[in-house]
């Protein structure tokens, strides 16, 4: 799960790494408390969890209440890469002297963690990758070493920063590594990590991710995830049913068991010309209540004409799997069409089962996802 | 003799007495597995399904001889599991659970790999070696005994396919069901490299996912001719351009550059690699070749 | 440092291994007041550092106030090899249904941690290892992994404990590795680890030595120090004064600077008839402040006739190392006799300017360790 | 050529900038010592006796070649600075410092001992060729170039026993002060079977100490003949009957039956090794040989 950049910044912040002043804000309110209490010039940064903010023109300075509200009320209004913007970072402006670049990250290839320091930040370091690659130093990290000051000075000394200024490097590099490991990060990014005229290094963007399956030791985790509104929160309740959901952007609702076979249900639906709604993985032993959630999670996306679920009985028999279908459309009342592929074990019966029930129901993956497809255009 | 498992492989039951343990161990036995103990700690004299129970591996290997590991152990109590496997040298150790943190599954894969050990998974199926032995949770009848591998990071999307293939007549050599974390113990140019060398495999599916390296790694392999069988591939999400979202695999997820689906299917191609737009075109590319 | 049992115990609490409800008491006032809180029957444990409390029957039991007292008046008396008791450790008596024995060390020749458990507690491990082998399993621990469930319940499997009852004796396992490992210990010994007639695992006695060297980062162990009193403590401030300081039972001040050159001048003393009062090492590079310190610590000790000082002047020049004990003796106006043995770079310059002073100075050790002896001898 | 260094041994000194690592710096110097530069992180750039100072050693090691490493870097920070020699192959590592936790030497003695990089140390006076070179802390003076190599815990006693076999006409091969703490880089047996090979020396002396095995274990070598040349030893804290606490080094603690000096003496004697009972009879032992 990636966290918002205020997000991130707190997790720095307990792990000794300065960031600049200031707070989220919810509200035009909000935002005028924070800068009452740490001054003007201000830079106003709306949260949101993808794509780039500053490619977008949203981030924003002020140096005056006037200036502040103007902007406030302009980016409260904004939609980033479909994100209505609804939290915005009010921050005390720093004076930059220079931009570099620190980040973690697991390199799941290698299995090894990551690390990567540039001179030139403030730009996706893979732009810097390609066009000034002597400015990048990364190295692999055993993790029973972990980062430590000899490795920090080697990687700084490498790029030319030596003496007291490299110094005052190290002890980022080594608490942003602590942050990583002791919270279960994938990726923990400070970009740009900032030099201020005045000789100190500060952390001014947070991209960090962290690992969904060690929730279980990180309690924060969930506590973040309830903190959080909209979509986002859409999925996370998915998730606390054990169903994998993500929104994509059509109008027909699917749902696999298997992520492998959910994928393959939505690459087929696109191959024929339809558009899905949404990935959802009810996942293996699924029984009728994580149907009937299923069903009811795509639901709520508002806009979806029919629904395609694609079930392979693998171990389970296909009959069960069809009366579990069955007691969620009775408890749910579907008002849309729902379209069932339907094999393994017992398949015939099964399929019996659903069509009695006038549920459409298929062998053939193939013709299952023609028909979903055929429904949606028929329901525009 | 297939790769890592064959009929004779000896194997004791992690977490036999949970639900899916006791479950599967009912579904192995009746496949011919031979699971010669379980173990569950604090459980140590029970029987399951007529399998004896032990407090530790070591108990175990006390009474019995034993080979391979299958991991049914929650998430939370698998380091431990893991790890008392790998220090009792038994191997491959199928990790079943999914949801296992990923650093501590760097953790043991590294400690695995520095012993010569294999682990299959986390989060992952099994393996499979058709009319031999499962150690796994797949559904066995879909499986035909041949010549066919299938190396996959799918559950059900690998059942749909052999099943595909059983119905063409291809059966399979073996099918390794790597798992859907993004780090596992078995890559697939690892799992590609086992199987050049195995003489009862003639050719070879991938079936790939978007999400990290691993299918443009196994294509370079192809490419430099260091696997010399033939092989078709299929990438589950090829349609799919969220970012930073996994997709019910915690691997399948695209970070920037990383695990978009156009860079695997250009791997592939350039390694003269046929990628199946639909999963029964692996049965045609297959008899193509 | 070794710890007294009641300090063992804290750590082991804040691990989560159970002890008994107890407290430690400084008099008779403070036992009467735990006695109260826990309730009878209580036992009543002298705190001492070396010795086998069992063997000297310091141990007793208390069924009523009455017996309490009794028992409380005689022990607060004891001396107990050569300590005088001034704290007690009263306890709820627990019903043993079996002594058990756990202990993790480190293995210093083979540089890994080892942990030992046996089915026979409540006796010297020493001995069961003699008489019953048996019953005892050892195993080195890889620090990396630690000590884990599997490895533990290897370990009780081993001895015949299995099932549910070896479930119980686990996480004290995991826990006081923890503490062993976490706390920079040196040694955790549980002897006896008690099975109560109601089937807990409890730990009734702590046996830990914890590194001196770790306390810059284990906090606690100075707050423990600064705790106590007594020798323990006239040792403790030797050592802020980077002093290497320990009481022995002669009259006869030894001040040697290096430890094994100091550890051989109490030998050599030994060797012609003398008793050293101590071992008092200024270490290498000691000016004159560290001089007066050791003179003033040897002195604290009240029955030393006789204070022999053996110097070897390495790299420092012994003119100087001369300069440095004059500038010291002129502070403390020392009343009893000064031997000193003094050798290196200039030490006829040195020497000179000792005997100048009425100090007697050597360049052989042996003759001042002998006139050391003879003045001592004199003093009776 | 002697063990471990020799007269072309070219070192690096870490904590150069401090008040010891200087001093020390200039005697070495005197002595003849190769040292090629410095390392004091946020000091780079810097001079120090007319060596050059880097903030790490791999930005020393673009500069200059080395081969070994002398550290005078505070406790707390020789984590760091003897993983980083041991991270660039510097071999062997002198650790001066005195006060690290056990744990941590235990940790950083594994992992040197894994990459086949001898550690001297911690808390010792370092390592003398007579007249080749002194990588440590000790009087150059006292030594005299020679056959009779010195392995000691201790170091004041090292060169008060040196001296007199200077003074007595017995020169050093080496002296190799081991250090005083419960785990060490370099312990005594190990120590013997380095100069067991080293042709240079004809005999050895053993400086013990009370506490450990280590002299218990050497005599165990020398009993089964693994040792062959000559050895004289000498136990300091022979007649120190104290339990449980450190005689000024902290592995000098006799803890229950372990550290006795009567189990040392004994086993030396058991292994035909005689053991001085004054520091002078050394001479007289090695003459008798």
């Amino acid at each position: 799960m990636f966290l918002y950049e205020y997000e991130g910044k707190k997790i720095f912040s307990e792990f000794n790494i300065p960031i600049p002043p200031g707070d989220i804000a919810f509200s035009l309110e909000d935002a005028i408390n924070i800068t009452k209490r740490i001054g003007f010039p201000v830079v106003i940064k709306p949260q949101i969890l993808g794509g780039r903010r500053g490619k977008a023109g949203a981030i924003r300075f002020a140096d005056n209440e006037q200036e502040l509200v103007q902007h406030l009320k302009e980016v409260f209004e904004l939609v980033l890469y479909g994100e209505k913007v609804s939290r915005i970072l009010v921050e005390k402006k720093v004076n930059i002297a220079h931009e570099y670049y620190l980040s973690y990250m697991l390199d799941f290839y290698e299995r090894k963690p990551i690390v990567i320091f540039s001179t030139e930040g403030g730009i996706d370091i893979e732009e810097v990758a390609r066009t000034k690659p002597e400015a990048i130093v990364k190295r692999h990290i055993n993790p029973e070493i972990g980062m430590t000051s000899f490795i920090a000075m080697e990687m700084l000394n490498k790029l030319g920063i030596r003496g007291e200024e490299a110094k005052k490097f190290v002890p980022i590099f080594i608490n942003l590594w602590r942050a990583f490991k002791e919270r279960d990060l994938i990726l923990a990014e400070i970009n740009p990590l900032i030099k201020t005229t005045d000789g100190e290094v500060i952390a001014v963007d947070a991209r960090v991710m962290v690992d969904d399956n060690a929730e279980y030791r990180q309690p924060w985790v969930k506590q973040i995830k309830e903190a959080r509104g909209g979509t986002e929160s859409l999925e996370y309740k998915a998730k606390e049913k054990r169903i994998s959901f993500v929104v994509l952007d059509g109008d027909i609702g699917i749902i696999g068991n298997g992520a492998g076979l959910t994928m393959a249900t939505v690459d087929l639906v696109r191959e024929f010309g339809g558009k899905p709604a949404n990935f959802l993985d009810i996942g293996g032993g699924a029984g009728p209540e994580r149907v009937v959630a299923a069903i009811d999670t795509i639901l709520k996306l508002g806009n979806v004409k029919v629904i395609l679920m694609n079930i392979f009985g693998g171990i389970t028999r296909c009959d069960l799997v069809a009366q579990g279908i069955l007691e969620a459309v009775n408890k749910i009342k579907l008002e849309i069409p729902l379209v069932v592929r339907l094999t393994g074990t017992n398949e015939e019966i099964g399929r019996k089962m659903l069509e009695d029930a006038g549920i459409k129901a298929y062998t053939d993956m193939i013709e299952a996802v023609k028909k979903a497809v055929q429904l949606a255009e028929r329901g525009e | 003799m297939a790769i890592l498992v064959n009929k004779d492989t000896r194997v004791i039951v992690q977490g036999i007495t949970g639900r899916e343990g006791s479950f599967h161990t009912k579904l192995m036995l009746e496949y011919g597995t031979k699971i010669v103990a379980g173990v569950t700690p604090g459980r140590g004299g029970m029987e399951v399904h007529g399998v004896p129970v032990y407090d530790s591996i070591r108990d175990a290997l006390e009474h019995h001889e034993a080979d391979a590991s299958i991991i049914f152990v929650p998430a939370k109590f698998c380091r431990d599991a893991i790890l008392e496997a790998i220090y009792n040298n038994l191997n491959p150790i199928i990790v079943i659970t999914e949801g296992i943190p990923v650093w501590t599954v760097m953790e043991l894969v590294d400690m695995a790999k520095k012993r010569n050990i294999y682990i299959i998974g986390p989060n992952c199926p099994g393996i499979i070696v058709p009319g031999e032995t499962k150690i796994g949770i797949m559904p066995g009848h879909v499986f035909k005994p041949g010549d066919t591998a299938i190396i996959s990071r799918s559950g059900t999307l690998t059942y749909e396919i052999s099943k595909t293939l059983s119905d063409a007549g291809l059966g399979q050599s073996v099918v390794i069901g790597i798992g859907g974390d993004p780090i596992k113990g078995l890559s697939i140019p690892e799992a590609l490299k086992l199987l050049e060398e195995d003489p009862q495999t003639k050719r070879i599916v991938i079936i790939g996912e978007i999400g990290g390296v691993e299918e443009e790694r196994a294509a370079e392999l192809i490419k430099k001719g260091e696997i010399t069988k033939p092989v078709v591939a299929y990438i589950a999400g090829k349609h799919i351009k969220v970012q930073q979202k996994s997709l019910g695999h915690a691997g399948a997820i695209i970070l920037g550059e990383m695990g978009k689906p156009e860079t695997k299917i250009k791997a592939f191609n350039e390694a003269g690699v046929p990628v199946a737009r639909l999963p029964k075109e692996v049965v045609e590319y297959l008899r193509e070749l």
